[in-house]
């Protein structure tokens, strides 16, 4: 069954950089629009990623030995939904703080940890995540991206797509065959850290709809990588990459996608004084929402902090998170066209029509709603 | 709290408050020997201070009794019994014997007569807490009209008084405490709402574990799964609103957590209700089945003490003025614990 | 694929009975109490039933030579909206009018259709309709209720469940296993008309969760019925039931199941003066719904009269039309709890919380939604 | 209307409104060759009798063409100008050539200056059609300033004017037509809306029956199926809606009726595109899939002139008002045909 969440308080020597943080924030982001502030962790900035690691907010959570500030996973969640509610540009280094880091950390050898963790704390390095083909989508364990070892390590060939920031990221972790074939669907799968940089490396960035490039199609023929290019165990990738989606779910990263347009139409709804009963009800609506979900995000870090696993239940509130997350954009357009004589900024319209149609995808990334449901209905032991 | 004492307490509720006794007493028995039975527990004054012959419990402390309560559907107004206690006890006046139901809203005032009109609990209560034009007062049901005006089964009654009763309890206007009645109210629907969820989330996915159709589990089919994690989730959210309706080191709820809690476990009620009885399909409306005990108090409690949309303006209001505050430092500030 | 269904107008000649049926039920519906009214087609008054075969309104589509009134479906659309949402107690006759009627003149020997039609339009024959089973539920396919062929007729032993007004009808339709076993799923199934007053039959009321008894359990201990107990052709059961199901999800009985909620809050809106925006763009989008789904139930009805089977659609319509009737108590639930000050009827009060409790059921006669929308997705040519 | 001429609108469409014509005007092409072939078509008067060079046909007439309209993503407004020039020939006047716009709201005079906010297909159009203060007008875009304001792709614009244009076509007040330009606007998008919607579950059906997953297309899962349900039932009864604001046997739609059209079309509108997406995944967000071309005029036309809200609260403000009505008989009578 899944274990209850509890209420909890964040400690308050974490809760004490907040005000430092926002201070930081206040000066520089508060500046960008809101619909470049509404890309937030699709936002890409190497300079404020490295404005970050100056103040040591990079690798919160990593050893001190490796470049890290050695915090606990409370000093990142403070930062983490500072930066995200701001809608800071924080794509740059995202992946590699959050997911990449504590993946070498905690499989990687000491050499790879010597390697790659400072350049991360340092913004020198950039991570993306390889996972998807062109038709795998959410069925992983049909990929056919294949290593094949030899003499110098390890030949890659293949293609991954749907890479986040590829284009501007000097490393990709990629889910590859290192043995088997597609009918073993799990088994023979492993973890590669890929320098992008190799000869035999193609990006080919895709554009979306709303103008942007954060995906792409990255290709690979005949890469040769290094023997210490696979991380953790060779045939462990599948179970590695669970480990990652199960941290992945867990973050405050799934409630506040939709914060810089919450955060718009509240100020826009205060200078244009519409306070009419339909709008104080969903803006408090949202906001209870959003209240409960923090607080159980909040909870699952805890058992983080504990050494637990809660991947089951941080399924349930990612499930829950993106409901709201893509409710933001319907529910507040609905009430911005309920009331068209009021003159609504443009910067407001322009983050709002962004937000409606990205929606979609904040239920793509880490496993479509149906998947998730599916997991979540399992952990409830139904059978 | 220990687990020893909410074990007990569970030992109790799953003793005393068994569906026979839900039945017996929607049915129109009387629930004198259930409350005998909490009085005699103990547990009604543990939100009072030792000195006053409490437990010194804090609200926090006692959340999951309150959960428990609404698990159990405890057919008497068990949670508003132990916060108008306190409420009182803060406002200087020992609570007489009985159970206290709270009206949050709705008493009026007619030359003479006094109306609280649809009381949650108002069926079964010794008393009710409730605040006319500007007095709080505590006025014995024994000495008006109840109205049943909630249909079958349910425990909701509008009370009318001729006169305000001669032994009414009249509570001084100097020593209020700050927590208003409606918000009292609705911190303690929530945590009868959570509590009554998990009951109904359990039912169902027994049954889905237990139901064939078309040669396998209806828990195995994607749909249903599917509806079941949707359930799960509303549940889920329902105990963390409740909780933090439940919040704080005295007895003494916030106002807006209260609304938070009260708004999100009204929301969660009904979607809850309403999935429960989709799995269950016909089984789940009869009378002999134990389901609708528990959906009956989630329909019921969701419209008590303001629902959703009544929480929700509140919270919305209050935010809308407070120029000082983001929404998210609204939510870290004033709502989180 | 779906047809489109194309905005039709009702005969004038249909509409013309309207004002009558009004006026009739003005005098004999309008002084029940709502929370009665809102039983409607659960709510049994035999009476009631008669009162409307004296003015010709039961089998108002069935050939006059039977005892009809030999109209169109949409005469009948007209007067089943209105008897809907005025919350007549129709389900004396209710069934025996939409389905089983329909269903004999269909598939009935001359003797049968002698025998029956006549008897329903004079409200002298209530039927019920034996479908599900205790361990059956939606999958009616493994149906044990068995009819063995002997020299007399047919011996008629099992038990069936959740069928609606066994205990005030006269027959039952029953569909029964006549050949094969269970294996054999829709193979060797076959409708049964049984006389309910037969030695053997046992009727046992299911109290429901709001105080009434409309369903019961039927038991058949060695039912001896007639060789003419048989309706339609032997082992073709299950088609039959196909074409009936199809037709009871056309009609206007998937839209008006909260009516008699709407109309009462509706009045209490205006008498307390309750006219606030969320009342009325709650009030709105129900009568909108309810309106666009009117017109495809008619757009149903016209392609009925044209002889077509619009089963798929009906479908469709149904499904949608479950939606807003289960909707309808808990938007009017939220807004009534979201202004506590203002005092409520008793008899509204009433309403609510009686079609809160039976709201669930609306989905479960004539199919899960999940079942509807399976159908639908095949209708789709999904594959 | 006749098949053969709803098909040879059709062909047209298919033929000057490609995807790859919708993408460049989008980008900022010019829709000057788009405009001259739906004009050379000789479809732009058909709402006009014919003793005024139109073809005399009726709303419901034209609701094939309208849908299509959406259907194709046309991005000029096809059927606003359809609309205003029979608005306009109502009202007396001739329209000049080009295609117009309609502002159903959000016209200001501020001293000399106009200013019409977020205007739809304002981007692309020639003329707006408006009301400013108690005065109707056709203004003329060239002579304004536009500015795009709803971001990538977006077809709206902001239109401001430094003063009233020479050109303006002013509107005597004495020949208005009943219907105002709020609902008219309302009229003009629900067809569009049905339209694309149509068109979007279509894709997503086909997506659906081809994409393989788990060894199985997507759309044999159960919850993919339910899902399209949803999207198809929304897609029928926003059809049906749209023909209900389509209604009639003169050009002229009536109010209610376009209420509730637009209400229902753009509550669908949003599901729909939801969905849309949610099944497509990743491939769906592409700039060059074509699925993004429908659904961002989904949200774009949602949001238009009015959204459900608006009109949802119109509905029920005319109902509360009309106290001889029940719903039903408002239903029966006041907005079906």
């Amino acid at each position: 069954m899944i274990d209850t969440l509890e209420l909890t308080e964040i400690p308050a020597e974490d809760e004490a950089s907040r005000a430092e943080i926002r201070a930081f924030l206040m000066q520089a982001v508060s500046t960008l629009e809101p619909d470049v502030r509404a890309r937030s962790w699709l936002g890409f900035d190497a300079g404020f990623s490295r404005s970050l690691a100056e103040r040591g907010w990079l690798g919160l959570t990593l050893p001190v030995e490796y470049g890290g500030a050695g915090k606990g996973p409370f000093a990142r969640f403070v930062l983490s939904e500072e930066l995200l509610a701001a809608g800071a540009p924080v794509s740059a280094h995202w992946i590699a703080d959050r997911q990449s880091g504590p993946l070498i950390l905690k499989y990687g050898t000491e050499a790879q940890k010597q390697f790659y963790l400072p350049r991360i704390c340092k913004a020198e390095a950039f991570f993306c995540i390889g996972m998807s083909e062109p038709n795998s989508g959410s069925d992983l364990a049909s990929i056919k991206t294949r290593a094949t070892r030899n003499a110098q390590g390890w030949t890659l060939n293949g293609s991954k797509i749907w890479t986040t920031n590829a284009q501007h990221s000097q490393y990709m972790i990629a889910l590859v065959r290192t043995s088997g074939e597609t009918a073993d669907r799990y088994k023979g799968l492993s973890q590669i850290i890929v320098d992008l940089s190799l000869p035999g490396v193609t990006v080919r960035p895709i554009k979306d709809m709303a103008g942007d490039a954060h995906f792409s199609e990255v290709f690979f023929d005949n890469v040769q990588c290094q023997e210490d290019a696979l991380i953790g165990t060779e045939g462990d990738g599948w179970a590695q990459v669970n480990a990652e989606l199960a941290f992945e779910r867990s973050g405050p990263e799934r409630l506040y996608s939709s914060m810089v347009l919450l955060e718009s139409w509240l100020l826009h709804c205060r200078q244009a004084d519409v306070s009419d009963a339909q709008t104080a009800t969903a803006l408090g609506t949202i906001v209870s929402w959003l209240a409960v979900l923090r607080s159980m995000s909040i909870s699952l870090t805890a058992k983080l902090v504990r050494g637990e696993s809660p991947a089951i239940e941080a399924t349930l509130v990612k499930d829950l998170g993106t409901e709201i997350e893509q409710a933001i954009p319907r529910i507040i357009g609905d009430l911005m066209g309920a009331t068209p004589d009021v003159d609504i900024p443009v910067s407001l319209r322009r983050t709002l029509v962004y937000l409606e149609q990205m929606a979609p995808s904040f239920s793509l990334r880490g496993g479509t709603r149906e998947i998730l449901r599916g997991i979540i209905a399992r952990g409830l032991g139904l059978r | 709290m220990d687990n020893l004492f909410t074990d007990s307490v569970e030992r109790l509720f799953a003793e005393i408050a068994t569906p026979e006794v839900i039945r017996l007493i929607e049915g129109g028995g009387r629930a004198d020997a259930l409350w005998q039975g909490l009085e005699d527990s103990g547990f009604l004054d543990v939100l009072l201070p030792e000195e006053s012959e409490g437990a010194g419990l804090s609200l926090a402390d006692v959340f999951p009794l309150f959960l428990l309560a609404g698990r159990y559907a405890v057919p008497v107004p068990f949670v508003q019994t132990l916060l108008a206690r306190a409420w009182l006890h803060a406002a200087g006046i020992k609570a007489p014997p009985g159970s206290i139901a709270i009206a949050g809203f709705g008493v009026r005032q007619h030359g003479d007569a006094l109306e609280a009109g649809t009381v949650a609990f108002g069926r079964v209560a010794d008393w009710v807490l409730a605040q006319v034009e500007a007095q709080h007062v505590l006025l014995p049901v024994a000495a008006g009209r109840r109205e049943l005006d909630s249909g079958h089964g349910s425990l909701n009654a509008s009370l009318r008084w001729a006169a305000q009763p001669t032994d009414a309890v009249l509570i001084a206007a100097d020593a209020l405490p700050r927590i208003g009645l409606a918000a009292l109210a609705a911190a303690s629907h929530a945590p009868l709402l959570a509590g009554a969820a998990s009951r109904v989330l359990e039912l169902t996915l027994d049954y889905a574990n237990q139901r064939t159709q078309f040669g396998k589990n209806i828990g195995r089919f994607q749909a249903i799964q599917n509806q079941i994690s949707i359930m799960a989730e509303r549940t889920w959210a329902a105990r963390m609103a409740a909780q933090l309706a439940c919040q704080g080191s005295g007895w003494e709820p916030g106002y807006l957590r209260a609304a938070v809690g009260k708004s999100r476990c009204s929301e969660a009620a009904a979607v809850i209700a309403d999935i429960g009885h989709a799995v269950h399909g016909a089984i789940g409306i009869t009378e002999e089945y134990d389901l609708q005990l528990y959906t009956r108090r989630l329909r019921e409690w969701r419209l008590a003490a303001g629902t959703e949309t009544y929480w929700a303006r509140q919270i919305g209001t209050h935010l809308l003025q407070q120029s000082n505050h983001t929404a998210l430092s609204f939510i870290c500030e004033d709502i989180s614990p």
